[in-house]
Protein backbone atom coordinates (compact mmCIF):
# COMPACT_ATOMS: atom_id res chain seq x y z
CA UNK A 1 0.00 0.00 0.00
CA UNK A 2 1.29 3.36 -1.46
CA UNK A 3 0.41 6.65 0.91
CA UNK A 4 0.94 9.50 0.39
CA UNK A 5 -0.07 12.73 2.13
CA UNK A 6 0.90 16.47 2.43
CA UNK A 7 -0.75 19.36 4.05
CA UNK A 8 2.10 21.58 5.08
CA UNK A 9 0.39 24.97 5.04
CA UNK A 10 -2.28 24.44 2.01
CA UNK A 11 -4.54 22.41 0.87
CA UNK A 12 -4.24 18.96 2.68
CA UNK A 13 -3.91 15.65 0.02
CA UNK A 14 -4.45 11.71 1.22
CA UNK A 15 -3.58 9.34 -1.49
CA UNK A 16 -3.98 5.43 -0.94
CA UNK A 17 -3.48 3.13 -3.44
CA UNK A 18 -4.35 -0.50 -2.02
CA UNK A 19 -4.52 -4.01 -3.43
CA UNK A 20 -6.63 -4.45 -0.10
CA UNK A 21 -10.49 -4.02 0.29
CA UNK A 22 -11.68 -0.43 0.75
CA UNK A 23 -12.67 0.11 3.67
CA UNK A 24 -15.16 2.67 3.65
CA UNK A 25 -16.06 3.68 6.95
CA UNK A 26 -12.48 4.21 8.22
CA UNK A 27 -12.26 6.19 5.57
CA UNK A 28 -15.10 8.29 6.53
CA UNK A 29 -14.06 8.25 9.90
CA UNK A 30 -10.26 9.73 8.77
CA UNK A 31 -12.27 12.97 7.67
CA UNK A 32 -11.51 16.44 8.69
CA UNK A 33 -13.52 19.09 8.20
CA UNK A 34 -12.86 22.58 9.78
CA UNK A 35 -15.89 25.31 10.84
CA UNK A 36 -15.25 27.29 7.78
CA UNK A 37 -16.29 24.38 5.30
CA UNK A 38 -19.72 23.55 4.43
CA UNK A 39 -19.72 20.89 1.39
CA UNK A 40 -18.32 17.28 1.36
CA UNK A 41 -18.37 15.74 -2.03
CA UNK A 42 -17.44 12.09 -2.44
CA UNK A 43 -17.94 9.54 -5.19
CA UNK A 44 -17.41 6.05 -5.13
CA UNK A 45 -16.98 3.68 -7.56
CA UNK A 46 -17.55 0.10 -8.01
CA UNK A 47 -16.84 -2.96 -10.19
CA UNK A 48 -19.66 -3.45 -12.13
CA UNK A 49 -21.23 -7.05 -13.42
CA UNK A 50 -20.72 -6.25 -16.75
CA UNK A 51 -18.02 -5.07 -19.01
CA UNK A 52 -18.92 -3.53 -22.89
CA UNK A 53 -22.08 -5.91 -22.57
CA UNK A 54 -20.33 -9.26 -21.41
CA UNK A 55 -20.55 -10.49 -17.85
CA UNK A 56 -17.65 -10.67 -15.35
CA UNK A 57 -16.32 -11.67 -12.43
CA UNK A 58 -13.99 -9.26 -11.59
CA UNK A 59 -11.28 -6.36 -12.73
CA UNK A 60 -7.83 -6.66 -12.50
CA UNK A 61 -6.24 -2.73 -12.35
CA UNK A 62 -2.84 -2.69 -13.03
CA UNK A 63 -0.86 0.49 -12.19
CA UNK A 64 2.75 2.25 -13.04
CA UNK A 65 2.28 3.51 -9.54
CA UNK A 66 5.58 5.60 -9.47
CA UNK A 67 3.60 7.74 -12.35
CA UNK A 68 0.31 7.35 -10.77
CA UNK A 69 2.12 9.22 -7.35
CA UNK A 70 3.61 12.09 -9.16
CA UNK A 71 0.45 12.63 -11.58
CA UNK A 72 -1.88 12.30 -8.93
CA UNK A 73 0.04 15.08 -7.07
CA UNK A 74 0.28 17.80 -9.98
CA UNK A 75 -3.63 17.19 -9.78
CA UNK A 76 -3.88 17.81 -6.36
CA UNK A 77 -2.00 20.91 -6.92
CA UNK A 78 -3.77 22.29 -9.86
CA UNK A 79 -7.30 22.04 -7.41
CA UNK A 80 -5.13 24.00 -4.84
CA UNK A 81 -4.85 26.43 -7.66
CA UNK A 82 -7.93 26.88 -8.99
CA UNK A 83 -10.42 26.03 -6.07
CA UNK A 84 -10.80 27.04 -2.10
CA UNK A 85 -10.67 23.39 -1.28
CA UNK A 86 -9.48 22.55 2.38
CA UNK A 87 -8.50 18.60 1.77
CA UNK A 88 -8.90 16.35 -1.25
CA UNK A 89 -8.80 12.28 -0.64
CA UNK A 90 -8.59 9.37 -2.46
CA UNK A 91 -8.06 5.90 -2.48
CA UNK A 92 -8.01 3.60 -5.37
CA UNK A 93 -7.77 -0.27 -5.36
CA UNK A 94 -5.30 -1.97 -7.56
CA UNK A 95 -4.85 -5.76 -8.64
CA UNK A 96 -7.91 -8.22 -8.78
CA UNK A 97 -11.39 -6.26 -7.76
CA UNK A 98 -14.57 -8.20 -7.79
CA UNK A 99 -17.89 -6.84 -9.03
CA UNK A 100 -19.64 -4.54 -6.29
CA UNK A 101 -16.41 -3.90 -4.75
CA UNK A 102 -14.96 -0.72 -4.39
CA UNK A 103 -12.51 0.55 -6.36
CA UNK A 104 -12.31 4.52 -6.07
CA UNK A 105 -13.37 6.36 -3.36
CA UNK A 106 -13.08 10.26 -3.60
CA UNK A 107 -13.66 13.35 -1.16
CA UNK A 108 -13.39 17.26 -1.62
CA UNK A 109 -14.22 19.42 1.17
CA UNK A 110 -14.61 22.77 0.37
CA UNK A 111 -16.20 25.71 1.61
CA UNK A 112 -19.81 25.83 -0.71
CA UNK A 113 -21.75 22.90 -2.77
CA UNK A 114 -20.30 24.39 -6.20
CA UNK A 115 -16.72 24.07 -5.79
CA UNK A 116 -16.22 20.88 -3.92
CA UNK A 117 -18.61 19.33 -6.58
CA UNK A 118 -16.49 20.69 -9.18
CA UNK A 119 -13.14 19.96 -7.73
CA UNK A 120 -14.13 16.38 -7.32
CA UNK A 121 -15.75 15.93 -11.29
CA UNK A 122 -12.66 17.45 -12.34
CA UNK A 123 -10.23 15.22 -10.04
CA UNK A 124 -12.39 12.25 -11.64
CA UNK A 125 -12.30 13.27 -15.44
CA UNK A 126 -8.59 14.13 -15.06
CA UNK A 127 -7.73 10.34 -13.22
CA UNK A 128 -9.16 9.01 -16.43
CA UNK A 129 -7.28 11.22 -18.28
CA UNK A 130 -3.81 10.84 -17.41
CA UNK A 131 -2.88 8.26 -14.60
CA UNK A 132 -1.45 5.61 -15.20
CA UNK A 133 -3.91 2.63 -14.43
CA UNK A 134 -5.75 0.24 -16.74
CA UNK A 135 -8.38 -2.50 -16.30
CA UNK A 136 -8.67 -5.64 -17.88
CA UNK A 137 -12.11 -7.65 -17.15
CA UNK A 138 -11.93 -11.21 -15.26
CA UNK A 139 -14.87 -13.11 -16.99
CA UNK A 140 -17.43 -14.88 -14.82
CA UNK B 1 23.36 5.98 -25.01
CA UNK B 2 21.17 3.44 -23.25
CA UNK B 3 17.53 3.90 -22.73
CA UNK B 4 15.23 1.32 -20.99
CA UNK B 5 11.27 0.71 -21.97
CA UNK B 6 8.68 -0.20 -19.95
CA UNK B 7 5.48 -1.48 -21.93
CA UNK B 8 2.33 -1.43 -19.62
CA UNK B 9 -1.00 -3.25 -20.25
CA UNK B 10 -2.12 -4.51 -23.34
CA UNK B 11 1.00 -3.23 -25.05
CA UNK B 12 3.25 -5.64 -22.55
CA UNK B 13 1.19 -8.38 -24.00
CA UNK B 14 1.81 -7.50 -27.50
CA UNK B 15 5.27 -7.11 -27.43
CA UNK B 16 5.59 -10.25 -24.97
CA UNK B 17 7.94 -8.62 -22.57
CA UNK B 18 7.23 -5.72 -19.36
CA UNK B 19 11.06 -4.12 -20.24
CA UNK B 20 13.78 -3.74 -22.89
CA UNK B 21 16.82 -1.98 -23.43
CA UNK B 22 17.67 -0.27 -26.24
CA UNK B 23 21.11 1.60 -27.45
CA UNK B 24 20.48 5.09 -29.36
CA UNK B 25 22.77 8.19 -30.51
CA UNK B 26 23.24 11.00 -28.85
CA UNK B 27 20.38 13.39 -29.27
CA UNK B 28 17.47 10.81 -30.56
CA UNK B 29 14.12 11.71 -29.63
CA UNK B 30 11.66 10.23 -28.06
CA UNK B 31 9.57 9.69 -31.50
CA UNK B 32 12.25 8.12 -32.53
CA UNK B 33 12.87 5.77 -30.29
CA UNK B 34 8.98 4.95 -30.58
CA UNK B 35 9.53 4.57 -34.54
CA UNK B 36 12.04 2.09 -34.07
CA UNK B 37 9.94 0.43 -31.44
CA UNK B 38 6.93 0.44 -33.88
CA UNK B 39 9.26 -1.75 -36.55
CA UNK B 40 10.66 -3.86 -33.90
CA UNK B 41 7.57 -4.89 -32.07
CA UNK B 42 4.84 -4.44 -35.56
CA UNK B 43 1.83 -5.35 -32.97
CA UNK B 44 1.93 -2.04 -31.64
CA UNK B 45 1.74 -0.18 -35.29
CA UNK B 46 -2.45 -0.26 -34.83
CA UNK B 47 -2.09 1.66 -31.07
CA UNK B 48 0.64 4.25 -32.92
CA UNK B 49 -1.42 7.12 -32.15
CA UNK B 50 -3.35 6.33 -29.24
CA UNK B 51 0.11 5.28 -27.61
CA UNK B 52 0.96 7.49 -24.14
CA UNK B 53 4.87 8.28 -23.83
CA UNK B 54 6.48 8.96 -20.58
CA UNK B 55 9.96 9.73 -19.24
CA UNK B 56 10.02 8.67 -15.81
CA UNK B 57 7.10 9.52 -14.26
CA UNK B 58 6.27 12.39 -16.78
CA UNK B 59 4.43 12.49 -20.07
CA UNK B 60 6.81 13.82 -22.95
CA UNK B 61 5.97 14.95 -26.38
CA UNK B 62 7.56 12.79 -29.39
CA UNK B 63 10.52 15.32 -29.97
CA UNK B 64 11.59 15.10 -26.40
CA UNK B 65 15.38 14.83 -26.88
CA UNK B 66 16.18 11.89 -24.48
CA UNK B 67 19.59 11.29 -22.15
CA UNK B 68 21.36 8.49 -21.46
CA UNK B 69 19.64 6.65 -18.68
CA UNK B 70 16.25 7.79 -19.34
CA UNK B 71 13.47 5.65 -18.47
CA UNK B 72 10.62 5.49 -21.62
CA UNK B 73 7.13 3.98 -20.87
CA UNK B 74 4.61 3.17 -23.63
CA UNK B 75 1.22 2.52 -22.44
CA UNK B 76 -2.42 2.47 -23.79
CA UNK B 77 -5.29 5.30 -23.01
CA UNK B 78 -5.47 5.07 -19.17
CA UNK B 79 -8.97 3.62 -17.50
CA UNK B 80 -8.45 4.42 -13.51
CA UNK B 81 -11.25 4.37 -11.41
CA UNK C 1 -39.13 12.00 12.59
CA UNK C 2 -40.67 11.70 8.97
CA UNK C 3 -39.30 8.48 6.63
CA UNK C 4 -40.41 7.87 3.69
CA UNK C 5 -39.93 5.00 1.33
CA UNK C 6 -40.90 4.22 -2.12
CA UNK C 7 -39.47 1.50 -3.98
CA UNK C 8 -42.54 -0.66 -5.55
CA UNK C 9 -41.03 -1.33 -8.73
CA UNK C 10 -38.71 1.45 -9.75
CA UNK C 11 -36.17 3.64 -8.37
CA UNK C 12 -35.56 3.13 -4.45
CA UNK C 13 -36.29 6.31 -2.81
CA UNK C 14 -35.79 7.15 1.08
CA UNK C 15 -36.32 10.70 2.25
CA UNK C 16 -35.48 11.59 6.21
CA UNK C 17 -36.20 14.38 7.83
CA UNK C 18 -35.47 14.51 11.38
CA UNK C 19 -34.19 16.87 14.81
CA UNK C 20 -31.97 14.25 15.92
CA UNK C 21 -28.01 14.46 14.98
CA UNK C 22 -27.50 12.69 11.75
CA UNK C 23 -25.61 9.39 11.85
CA UNK C 24 -23.59 9.50 8.71
CA UNK C 25 -22.04 5.64 9.08
CA UNK C 26 -25.86 4.35 9.50
CA UNK C 27 -26.76 6.18 6.90
CA UNK C 28 -24.30 4.38 4.47
CA UNK C 29 -24.56 1.19 6.31
CA UNK C 30 -28.02 1.32 5.08
CA UNK C 31 -26.89 1.74 0.95
CA UNK C 32 -27.90 -1.08 -1.13
CA UNK C 33 -26.15 -1.25 -4.81
CA UNK C 34 -26.80 -3.90 -7.41
CA UNK C 35 -23.84 -5.48 -9.56
CA UNK C 36 -25.03 -3.18 -12.23
CA UNK C 37 -24.45 -0.05 -10.43
CA UNK C 38 -21.06 1.16 -10.66
CA UNK C 39 -21.49 4.51 -9.13
CA UNK C 40 -22.03 6.80 -5.81
CA UNK C 41 -22.30 10.36 -5.80
CA UNK C 42 -22.90 11.88 -2.60
CA UNK C 43 -23.10 15.23 -0.55
CA UNK C 44 -23.05 16.37 2.43
CA UNK C 45 -23.70 19.67 3.82
CA UNK C 46 -22.67 20.90 6.85
CA UNK C 47 -23.53 24.26 9.06
CA UNK C 48 -20.40 26.68 8.41
CA UNK C 49 -19.01 29.07 11.36
CA UNK C 50 -19.97 31.95 9.58
CA UNK C 51 -23.09 33.26 7.47
CA UNK C 52 -23.37 36.37 5.85
CA UNK C 53 -20.04 37.01 7.19
CA UNK C 54 -20.79 37.12 11.19
CA UNK C 55 -19.85 34.41 13.35
CA UNK C 56 -23.15 32.10 14.24
CA UNK C 57 -23.62 28.99 16.76
CA UNK C 58 -26.11 27.50 14.71
CA UNK C 59 -28.54 27.71 12.38
CA UNK C 60 -32.20 26.46 13.12
CA UNK C 61 -34.12 24.80 10.23
CA UNK C 62 -37.82 25.61 9.70
CA UNK C 63 -40.00 23.43 7.46
CA UNK C 64 -43.23 23.02 6.30
CA UNK C 65 -42.96 19.18 6.58
CA UNK C 66 -46.10 17.97 4.58
CA UNK C 67 -44.94 20.13 1.95
CA UNK C 68 -41.42 19.39 1.71
CA UNK C 69 -42.22 15.36 1.85
CA UNK C 70 -44.60 15.88 -1.39
CA UNK C 71 -42.04 18.31 -3.26
CA UNK C 72 -39.38 15.91 -2.42
CA UNK C 73 -41.72 13.40 -4.36
CA UNK C 74 -42.09 15.33 -7.33
CA UNK C 75 -38.46 15.93 -7.48
CA UNK C 76 -37.63 11.79 -6.81
CA UNK C 77 -40.24 11.09 -9.96
CA UNK C 78 -38.26 13.75 -12.47
CA UNK C 79 -35.05 11.92 -11.35
CA UNK C 80 -36.49 8.85 -12.05
CA UNK C 81 -37.56 9.79 -15.53
CA UNK C 82 -34.54 11.86 -16.50
CA UNK C 83 -31.96 9.21 -15.54
CA UNK C 84 -31.42 5.74 -14.93
CA UNK C 85 -30.80 5.81 -11.48
CA UNK C 86 -30.72 2.64 -8.86
CA UNK C 87 -32.04 4.81 -5.31
CA UNK C 88 -31.85 8.24 -4.02
CA UNK C 89 -31.95 8.61 -0.32
CA UNK C 90 -31.91 12.20 1.27
CA UNK C 91 -31.81 13.01 5.05
CA UNK C 92 -32.19 16.80 6.09
CA UNK C 93 -31.89 18.29 9.37
CA UNK C 94 -34.47 20.37 11.39
CA UNK C 95 -34.60 22.30 14.29
CA UNK C 96 -31.38 23.64 15.67
CA UNK C 97 -28.11 22.02 14.08
CA UNK C 98 -24.78 23.86 16.17
CA UNK C 99 -21.74 24.74 13.83
CA UNK C 100 -20.18 21.80 12.19
CA UNK C 101 -22.44 19.32 12.35
CA UNK C 102 -24.26 17.94 9.27
CA UNK C 103 -27.53 19.38 7.90
CA UNK C 104 -27.81 17.44 4.64
CA UNK C 105 -26.95 14.13 3.52
CA UNK C 106 -27.58 13.30 -0.65
CA UNK C 107 -26.71 10.01 -1.95
CA UNK C 108 -27.85 8.61 -5.54
CA UNK C 109 -26.47 5.35 -7.10
CA UNK C 110 -26.57 5.21 -11.08
CA UNK C 111 -24.63 2.81 -13.36
CA UNK C 112 -21.94 5.30 -14.24
CA UNK C 113 -20.72 8.02 -12.76
CA UNK C 114 -21.81 11.13 -15.14
CA UNK C 115 -25.52 10.52 -14.57
CA UNK C 116 -24.84 10.13 -10.27
CA UNK C 117 -22.97 13.73 -10.38
CA UNK C 118 -25.86 14.79 -12.52
CA UNK C 119 -29.01 13.90 -10.61
CA UNK C 120 -27.12 14.71 -6.99
CA UNK C 121 -26.43 18.08 -8.02
CA UNK C 122 -29.91 18.62 -10.13
CA UNK C 123 -31.65 17.41 -6.47
CA UNK C 124 -29.63 19.68 -4.13
CA UNK C 125 -30.43 22.67 -6.59
CA UNK C 126 -34.15 22.36 -6.76
CA UNK C 127 -33.90 21.37 -3.33
CA UNK C 128 -32.75 25.04 -2.88
CA UNK C 129 -35.48 26.15 -5.13
CA UNK C 130 -38.93 24.82 -4.17
CA UNK C 131 -38.34 22.94 -0.89
CA UNK C 132 -39.99 24.57 1.40
CA UNK C 133 -37.47 24.97 4.35
CA UNK C 134 -35.72 27.97 5.79
CA UNK C 135 -32.64 28.71 7.74
CA UNK C 136 -32.01 30.89 10.88
CA UNK C 137 -28.67 32.20 12.16
CA UNK C 138 -28.38 31.86 15.96
CA UNK C 139 -25.54 34.38 16.65
CA UNK C 140 -22.61 33.56 18.67
CA UNK D 1 -65.73 30.90 1.86
CA UNK D 2 -63.22 30.29 4.36
CA UNK D 3 -59.90 29.92 3.80
CA UNK D 4 -56.83 29.23 6.28
CA UNK D 5 -53.44 30.91 5.89
CA UNK D 6 -50.42 29.95 7.29
CA UNK D 7 -47.15 32.15 7.42
CA UNK D 8 -43.67 30.73 7.51
CA UNK D 9 -40.16 31.87 8.24
CA UNK D 10 -39.37 35.55 8.36
CA UNK D 11 -43.35 36.45 7.18
CA UNK D 12 -44.43 35.21 10.43
CA UNK D 13 -42.41 37.56 12.50
CA UNK D 14 -43.34 40.50 10.43
CA UNK D 15 -47.22 39.31 10.59
CA UNK D 16 -47.18 38.48 13.96
CA UNK D 17 -49.53 35.31 13.75
CA UNK D 18 -48.42 31.31 12.49
CA UNK D 19 -51.96 31.44 11.07
CA UNK D 20 -55.25 33.45 10.03
CA UNK D 21 -58.59 32.86 8.43
CA UNK D 22 -60.21 34.92 6.11
CA UNK D 23 -63.73 34.46 4.72
CA UNK D 24 -63.49 35.63 0.54
CA UNK D 25 -66.59 35.62 -2.21
CA UNK D 26 -66.67 32.44 -4.52
CA UNK D 27 -64.45 32.64 -7.29
CA UNK D 28 -61.90 34.76 -5.31
CA UNK D 29 -58.14 34.29 -6.77
CA UNK D 30 -54.94 32.88 -5.09
CA UNK D 31 -53.41 36.64 -6.32
CA UNK D 32 -56.26 38.68 -4.79
CA UNK D 33 -55.93 36.61 -1.47
CA UNK D 34 -52.15 37.90 -1.61
CA UNK D 35 -53.27 41.60 -2.11
CA UNK D 36 -55.74 41.94 0.39
CA UNK D 37 -52.74 40.32 3.01
CA UNK D 38 -50.66 42.52 1.99
CA UNK D 39 -53.24 45.42 2.55
CA UNK D 40 -53.89 43.96 6.34
CA UNK D 41 -50.28 43.32 7.09
CA UNK D 42 -47.97 46.47 5.42
CA UNK D 43 -44.54 45.07 6.62
CA UNK D 44 -45.06 41.93 3.96
CA UNK D 45 -45.42 44.32 1.30
CA UNK D 46 -41.43 44.80 -0.16
CA UNK D 47 -41.54 40.74 0.02
CA UNK D 48 -44.54 40.84 -2.21
CA UNK D 49 -42.73 39.61 -5.36
CA UNK D 50 -40.69 37.09 -3.82
CA UNK D 51 -43.26 35.42 -1.69
CA UNK D 52 -44.15 32.15 -2.75
CA UNK D 53 -47.66 31.06 -2.89
CA UNK D 54 -48.72 27.41 -2.07
CA UNK D 55 -52.37 26.05 -1.63
CA UNK D 56 -51.81 22.92 0.21
CA UNK D 57 -48.98 21.04 -0.62
CA UNK D 58 -48.32 22.70 -3.94
CA UNK D 59 -47.44 25.65 -5.65
CA UNK D 60 -49.84 27.91 -7.87
CA UNK D 61 -50.10 30.94 -9.15
CA UNK D 62 -51.41 34.03 -9.20
CA UNK D 63 -54.69 33.12 -11.26
CA UNK D 64 -55.61 30.58 -9.38
CA UNK D 65 -59.23 30.36 -8.02
CA UNK D 66 -59.54 29.53 -4.32
CA UNK D 67 -62.05 26.89 -3.18
CA UNK D 68 -63.74 26.63 0.31
CA UNK D 69 -61.38 25.24 2.73
CA UNK D 70 -58.56 25.74 0.76
CA UNK D 71 -55.28 25.96 3.29
CA UNK D 72 -53.03 28.82 1.59
CA UNK D 73 -49.32 29.26 2.70
CA UNK D 74 -47.00 32.47 2.42
CA UNK D 75 -43.46 32.17 2.37
CA UNK D 76 -39.86 33.84 1.79
CA UNK D 77 -37.68 31.70 -1.16
CA UNK D 78 -36.43 28.53 -0.02
CA UNK D 79 -33.55 27.92 1.76
CA UNK D 80 -32.62 23.97 2.42
CA UNK D 81 -29.44 22.12 2.53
Amino acid sequence: MIQLRNSAGGMKRKLTLTDQPIDESAFLRQRCMSANMGAAAYFLGAVRGTEDGAVINAIEYEAFEKMVVHQFDLLFAEIERRWPVESVRLTHRLGVVKVNEVSLLVEVIAPHRAEAFAACQWLIDEMKRVIPIWKKPLAA
Amino acid sequence: MQITIQFFSYLKELTGCAQISETLAAGATLGALHDRLLAQFPRLAPMRKSTLLAVGVDYQARDYVLQDGDEVSLFPPVQGG
